[in-house]
């Protein structure tokens, strides 16, 4: 029989090594399907940190791969301490990326101090929007938001690929259905010469810390932890409970809709039906790596953004399939969840009859 | 209108109703006995890819259909398993390593596909399950074709219906299920053990899940594509919601759903020109969220869904 | 009565982390007989049982157990399974129920095969019936649990016990949701169960009752074992000393004269879901100075009430005056902007956030106040400076003000919800089964708080299924039933009882 | 000689029929002995500017793929790595100096392909079942669409789209629901619709790639894409230096070996045959010129 107590007082060194031991776990772990494929998991390795951290490049695209998770992980971080369980940020992600193009795209041509902010603000307005309608109907009707949010990823979805047929398509596009790019002073302007990674960085660092802040510091953030972890007792303290849950439904949404934003006016620069590759749902696995904490959120987008960059560039390197990166992403994720676990509880073996003395 | 009316008599409709919703049966089920013991299993999706994949690989290997069905069955098992240890004994957040398992499912799959075939430009085929053509039943009018000229898998799924029905209502171990769903210590305090339950509940919901991808390699098509669950799993979790946990009602979602869908295709084929095709395909999608706000408020939920149980611990 | 022994607990003991739940405590049982185990809260009476139960593994001892020949045999410790066939039952604390399946489910669970396809229904059904005629406890066996009323669902747990055979019946706390007549009728059960060779230990705060029922009595304290004496010998005095090591002070009421109207409701009515929550045209008056007492069996409208002044429930008609003024739209806001404190029934679950530290939940209610914060921003110093202040003068106990406030003991939360009440000076208190479930000097306590405050001018609406409580704090006592609220023509304990239960005064 | 450094990037996995093509004829290049072939399969585009990036970086001379969502970023890479050589599917023109372009342009054998399909339908019902609506696909079933009306002119078509690359069973629903609506040809543009042809005992019309093997019996004709003269073209202007940016496009006619028809004579009348073939000289001879249209097509009604 085992039995699970938590850890009294765990060390700062513990609670900060595990999840790192963890992590070397998964990479152990790694070597099982490099076999399985005939490559040589110690030169996978080298070629793995060379694929994070070996140039300026690499860590660039590293921090353009984290950006949109720094959104989507602050989305349902801020939605999952209320309990509003937002499993849409990828349908939120394409609401926020259709209205910027929407605006951004040459609908209006005005300066480039205007246009950014539009693009942005209509972006984190469409994003919000795609979150407060299936709160409302939670509010109202008691429909579970977690099947109302996933069945509207692929509504809004559908209806993305109807837009870019239609009234979002590009006329230069020769038919393809991709929207009009950007203009160029509405771009999120890149941070450095040559590489990808953008200003959306600097507005999902800056989000992250100001979630923070306000969830520890503001009375907004008081609330919305009172209703998250106990609503009744929430509204029985004169708390207005639903409008805490549209006001972090719109939040989160907006956090969602301006990884949208991020992603289509910081780096592509129009818009296609296939701009995330799930970054919605694995903002979810970032925000629950991070214990739900913004500040967390950060680090656990570099880590899965690390991750995934790394191992994907270690298949080519390797010439084993790429889908090992997701492999890669997948095992590190449970291990980490794993050592999140062994860092707060420990787990005890006892006599299976009778108590030692 | 009278061309709704005139798709809606057809027997053909009605077939491809029941074909489209067969691995939405195995799906909902599935999630049904997870949810009955309280625990979400968003790995739904992945399972389903490993239970196609695997189902598939292990007839392509020569282990034959029903072998397919088992090896698909027991893989789709054991990453319940995995969901299982991580969600009962650990307690960790259902949807984080939910998510996880779909993530580690589906990617487990696809590399497995690609090591073992790196160099296909066309999948291998099986000879997959063929409609069971019942010598005088299928000659039935309306009934005939609709119930057999089905496959053998869809006869399972509605089987597995009957038989969960059965389990849950009818005998001790639904009991069981159904408590620890809704109030672990009752479990406990009668002698039974919270872990086990669950822990078999996930184990056998993700077994059923698996054998939902099953039915897409080995009954709707005879090979595996990487992509092609394309979303079916997920679509089970808001059906068992709609099916508010009860056997029956998860076959009507799914045969709802299954119906949506094939109006869809149809409605589309016909009126293509007059409305976008993409308002036709999400129209099954639209028309469960208003199933659910319908239904929302009479569903009861296991009370225990989503929160873990500690022996010992209050 | 027999001498012989069906229960020996050896030496057991139990830590929780820092916390010594049980020290080396040793107790024994005889054939046929009442143990009351008394002790405060958080004494490890709970803790004491669920180890010999099965649910928590000792650090260390044993238990021994008498099988059908009398014999005392070694117990596998750690598996209630184990303690089900040793003919051990356990009612618990806090209903260990599944709400969505029927009684006769509940009460079979885990006596038939697992994996056998087919259930025999019929024979369980029969000897459940035939046990509920023999103990007198019945319970409709059909509905879901959920549907049951607490007092059925009393019932049920003993008869889950029973049905397991239990030789040794192990009760904790079983009347703390039960009338007074409704515990009468439970205990007399019990008693005539005992003839037949059952053996019962009880764990209850209602010493009228421990005094009345138990043949011998075993005090805790911090976990150890601190008296144990034939309940002949004892007295409530000398008991209550046992439990907390000091005399604890009577609370005693002196007649007051009610000042004007403070709160008032006329002809109201609320539609609720089931009859806990429904009112039907309530018309009453609180004045200052003055405690009016509702009395009443657990789910005739109470709830409903509670949230009705809570502002949780809007009334469908009739009006509800604060102070002379009325409230159109009663929202909790409102009503604590009116001035109304409130101590809700469910602490844990509607009177803190369990993982907000102490010092939040002491400011919960006044989020908008200047002191609490500033331009949005929590002041973190004046809510940690008011939380000191509010523990020391309220003797609020644990882990600290920056502990999250589930790891507060029953009482101690109870204390944290009278000091965010009482420090704002309300005008109107409406206390909500303010001491179920807490030992007598946590409940004195709250008492003392409860007429200290009708002293300074406040009107307070105790809510309270004790009549025993009622009767000693209210000036004015009601009776609610069916939704409906009368006035008890006097203070007799009888009669007032049987108003409750419907029959005529 | 050395071989040559090849690289390809594909946002979807390598049994897609449009890339299986492109696959195929490196494949072969590599056995050869031309080649060094690496790739990458289903990189989302959010990653595919890292990955051609990765790709240049480790030196390889040619990089092949497709950039049909993320035409201006793969530009500005080539820019970035002049001294490689890129030749990627677009819908756009090469840029100098090293970015070439190619496409399916197997419309001439489509139109091939729905003569047979005019000719066979004897309910002038033909189905078409697609994945999406994009040029790359609307520009050959309009092409076969004009084929078959130029030998039937009653001939009306059921059109579809399942908005899914990969799934067989949902493309297979689509088209039992055309065949129920009485369509007797199915033109099969993605995988699942000849299987539900095969079971409702019907014919149907391949596209991109050969599959009357799997579905003997089934398949009357099918436009095959043959990437070979595109990859050769290219490989070999790579190893001799004289590589240029350049419109590919024309390597998949069928004038170049780019584009050709199969067709199986024993399921299509005598007459059709001699009509497709004669069709068939002529578009090789350049005296007929198949129309473009990149247009989503619609049913008829
Ligand atoms: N599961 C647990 N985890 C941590 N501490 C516990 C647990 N159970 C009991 N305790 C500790 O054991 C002590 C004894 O608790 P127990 O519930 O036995 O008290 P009790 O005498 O039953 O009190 P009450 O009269 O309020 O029911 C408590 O003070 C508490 O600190
Ligand atoms: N989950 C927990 N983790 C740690 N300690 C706990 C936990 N639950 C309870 N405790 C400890 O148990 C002690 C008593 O808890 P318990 O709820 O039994 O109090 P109580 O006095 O018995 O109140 P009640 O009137 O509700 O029975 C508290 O002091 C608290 O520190
Ligand atoms: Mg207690
Ligand atoms: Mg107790």
């Amino acid at each position: 029989m085992i039995r699970i107590e938590p850890r009294e007082n765990p060390s700062r060194a513990f609670a900060l090594g595990i999840p790192v031991l963890s992590a070397l776990i998964a990479l152990a772990l790694a070597a099982i399907p490099l076999l399985a494929a005939g490559a040589n998991p110690i030169a996978a390795y080298g070629q793995m940190l060379k694929g994070v951290f070996g140039s300026v490049f690499a860590i660039s695209e590293m921090l353009t791969r984290a950006t949109p998770l720094i959104f989507t992980g602050l989305a349902a971080a801020l939605a999952f301490r209320a309990k509003l369980w937002n499993i849409g940020a990828e349908g939120q992600l394409y609401l926020g990326a259709m209205a910027a193009v929407a605006v951004g795209s040459g609908l209006l041509d005005i300066s480039g101090v205007l246009l950014v902010p539009l693009v942005i603000v209509m972006g984190a307005a469409a994003g919000a929007a795609g979150m407060v309608a299936p709160t409302y109907l939670k509010v109202r009707f008691g429909a579970d938001e977690v099947v109302t949010t996933l069945l509207l990823n692929f509504i809004i979805l559908i209806f993305l690929q109807m837009m870019l047929e239609g009234p979002l398509q590009d006329p230069m596009s020769l038919g393809w259905p991709q929207s009009a790019p950007i203009l160029d002073q509405g771009v999120l302007p890149p941070l450095m010469d040559r590489m990808r990674v953008h200003s959306g960085l600097i507005i999902g660092l800056v989000l992250a810390a100001a979630a923070q802040f306000m969830l520890v510091r503001s009375v907004w953030g008081f609330k919305l932890r009172a209703v998250g972890e106990n609503a009744p007792a929430a509204r029985h303290a004169g708390i207005n409970v639903n409008r805490s849950l549209f006001g972090v439904a719109a939040i989160s949404g907006a956090l969602a809709g301006l990884a949208g934003v991020s992603e289509v006016a910081g780096l592509k620069g129009y818009l296609t039906t296939d701009l995330s590759p799930g970054f919605g749902y694995t903002g979810i696995v970032v925000a629950m790596l991070a214990g739900l904490s913004p500040a967390g959120v950060v680090i656990a987008a570099l880590f899965i953004a690390s991750v995934f960059v790394g191992a994907d560039s270690m298949s080519r390197a390797m010439g084993v399939s790429s889908f090992l990166a997701d492999l890669v992403v997948s095992m590190s994720l449970l291990c980490v969840l794993i050592g999140g676990f062994l860092a707060k509880f420990r787990i005890e073996r006892t006599g299976r009859r009778g108590a030692k003395a | 209108m009278m061309d709704l009316f005139n798709i809606l008599v057809t027997e053909s409709f009605w077939a491809a109703s029941l074909r489209i919703a067969s691995p939405l049966i195995f799906g909902v089920l599935g999630a049904l006995i997870c949810e009955r013991a309280g625990v979400l299993n968003l790995g739904i999706e992945g399972i389903f890819v490993v239970g196609a994949m695997c189902g598939w690989m292990a007839v392509w290997l020569g282990a034959g259909l029903w072998g397919g069905v088992l090896v698909a069955a027991l893989a789709g098992g054991l990453f319940g398993l995995l969901h299982a240890f991580l969600t009962v004994p650990l307690g960790l957040s259902q949807h984080v390593s939910g998510l996880g398992i779909t993530l580690f499912a589906t990617s487990v799959s696809y590399f497995t596909y690609r090591t073992a075939l790196p160099n296909v430009s066309s999948p291998p085929r099986i000879e997959p399950f063929q409609p069971m053509d019942v010598p005088i039943l299928s000659d039935l009018p309306f009934l005939g074709p609709v119930l057999f000229q089905q496959t053998a898998l869809t006869w399972l799924a509605l089987l597995m219906v009957a038989l969960v029905w059965y389990v849950m209502d009818r005998t001790a171990l639904g009991v069981a299920l159904k408590a620890v769903g809704d109030n672990p210590d009752s479990v406990d305090a009668q002698g039974l053990s919270v872990y086990a339950l669950r822990i078999w509940a996930i184990v056998a919901g993700s077994a059923m899940m698996a054998l939902g991808g099953a039915f897409l390699t080995m009954s709707a098509f005879d090979a595996f594509f990487f992509g092609m669950v394309n979303g079916r799993g997920w679509v089970c979790i808001a059906l068992v919601i709609f099916a508010s946990w009860r056997p029956g009602k998860a076959l009507l979602g799914a045969l709802l759903f299954g119906a949506f869908d094939a109006l869809q295709v149809r409605l589309q084929t016909e009126m293509g020109a007059l409305v976008p095709g993409q308002v036709f395909l999400m129209a099954p999608y639209i028309l469960s969220i208003v199933a659910l706000v319908i239904a929302a408020r009479s569903a009861d939920y296991p009370r225990a869904l989503l929160t873990p149980w500690f022996k010992g611990q209050r | 009565m027999t001498d012989t022994k069906v229960l020996k607990l050896n030496g057991l003991s139990k830590r929780f982390g820092p916390v010594v739940a049980n020290d080396d405590v040793s107790l024994s049982l005889n054939r046929g007989e009442v143990l009351a185990l008394l002790g405060e809260n958080g004494a490890g009476k709970t803790t004491l049982m669920n180890m010999l139960f099965g649910h928590y593994l000792p650090d260390a001892g044993s238990v021994e157990v008498a099988d059908t020949q009398g014999s005392l045999q070694a117990l596998q410790l750690g598996h209630p399974q184990a303690a089900l066939a040793a003919g051990v039952g356990m009612v618990h604390q806090h209903f260990a129920l599944a709400e969505n399946i029927n009684a006769l489910d509940n009460i079979t669970l885990g006596s038939e095969p697992m994996l056998s396809l087919r259930r025999n229904r019929q024979a369980a059904r029969a000897k459940v019936e035939e046990l509920m005629a023999r103990s007198g406890l019945t319970a409709p066996l059909d509905v879901p649990v959920g549907r049951l009323s607490v007092g059925e669902r009393q019932r049920v747990e003993i008869l889950k016990a029973l049905y397991r055979d239990a030789r040794i019946l192990v009760l904790d706390e079983p009347t703390a949701v039960l009338t007074p007549q409704e515990a009468d009728t439970l205990f007399a059960s019990i008693k005539a169960m005992t003839k037949d060779g059952l053996s019962v230990i009880f764990i209850s705060h209602k010493l009228r009752e421990v005094l009345a029922f138990s043949d011998r009595i075993a005090v805790l304290r911090h976990g150890k074992k601190v008296g144990e004496m034939p309940t002949s010998d004892a007295d409530e005095n000398m008991i209550a000393t046992l439990m907390v090591g000091a005399e604890t002070p009577k609370v005693t009421r002196q007649a007051a004269t009610p000042g004007t109207p403070l709160f008032s409701l006329k002809n109201v009515s609320v539609s609720g879901r089931s009859k806990r929550d429904t009112l039907n045209d309530v018309s009453v008056t609180v004045h200052a100075n003055e405690i009016l007492g509702i009395a009443g069996v657990s789910g005739n409208g109470q709830t409903g009430f509670a949230n009705l002044v809570s502002g949780l429930a809007v009334p469908s008609n009739g009006t509800l005056h604060v102070h002379g003024e009325q409230i159109a739209h009663p929202t909790p806001a409102a009503m604590i902007e009116a001035g109304i404190g409130r101590i809700p029934e469910d602490r844990h679950h509607e009177g803190i956030v369990g993982a907000m530290s102490v010092a939040e939940n002491m400011v919960i209610e006044r989020l908008h106040d200047p002191e609490v914060q500033s331009r949005g921003l929590m002041r973190r110093e004046a809510i940690q400076a008011n939380a000191e202040r509010l523990a020391r003068s309220y003797d609020v106990r644990g882990p600290g003000t920056d502990a999250p406030a589930r790891l507060l003991s029953g009482g101690n939360i109870q204390k944290l919800i009278l000091a965010r009440v009482f420090e704002r000076s309300p005008r109107v208190i409406l206390a909500n089964q303010p001491t179920r479930g807490l030992d007598m000097g946590a409940a004195a306590e709250v008492g003392r708080r409860l007429l200290e405050a009708r002293n300074r001018g406040a009107g307070v609406i105790l809510i309270s299924e004790d009549l025993d409580e009622v009767l000693g704090l209210a000036d004015r006592i009601m009776v609610i039933r069916d939704g409906a609220l009368i006035e008890a023509p006097n203070r007799n304990r009888t009669q007032v009882g049987l108003m409750m239960a419907g029959e005529p005064a | 000689a050395e071989k040559l450094k090849v690289a390809a990037i594909y946002t979807l996995p390598v049994e897609q029929q449009w890339i299986s093509r492109i696959h195929k004829a490196l494949n072969t290049a590599a056995e050869r002995g031309d080649i060094e072939y690496s790739f990458s399969e289903s990189v989302a585009n959010t990653d595919y500017e890292r990955v051609m990036r990765e790709y240049a970086e480790q030196g390889m001379q040619l990089i092949v793929g497709e950039v049909f969502a993320l035409e201006r970023a793969a530009r500005k890479v080539a820019k970035d790595y002049p001294e490689t050589a890129f030749l990627m599917g677009s819908s756009f023109g090469p840029v100098a100096p090293n970015f070439s372009v190619f496409d399916n342009w197997i419309h001439e054998p489509s139109y091939l392909t729905g003569m047979v399909a005019g000719a066979a339908t004897e309910s002038n019902l033909i189905g078409m079942v697609g994945g999406y609506a994009i040029p790359e696909v609307n520009r050959l079933m309009h092409a076969f669409m004009d084929g078959a009306r130029a030998v039937n002119p009653e001939v009306k078509f059921l059109v579809n789209f399942i908005d899914s690359w990969y799934d067989p069973p949902k493309a297979k629903e689509s088209a039992f629901a055309m065949m129920d609506a009485g369509a007797d040809v199915m033109y099969a543009e993605r995988f699942g619709v000849s299987d539900a042809a095969v079971e409702r005992g019907i014919k149907a019309i391949g596209n991109v790639i050969d599959t009357s093997g799997d579905y003997p019996g089934t398949i009357m004709a099918s436009a095959i894409w043959h990437m070979e003269a595109t990859v050769d073209k290219a490989v070999s202007q790579v190893a001799a230096g004289t590589f240029e940016a350049a419109d590919y496009g024309q390597y998949s006619f069928m004038a170049y070996g780019g584009g050709s028809l199969v067709m199986d004579e024993s399921l299509v009348d005598a007459e059709t045959v001699a009509a497709v073939k004669a069709k068939e000289t002529e578009i090789l001879d350049g005296l007929f010129r198949v129309n473009v249209n990149d247009q989503r097509p619609v049913s008829d009604n």
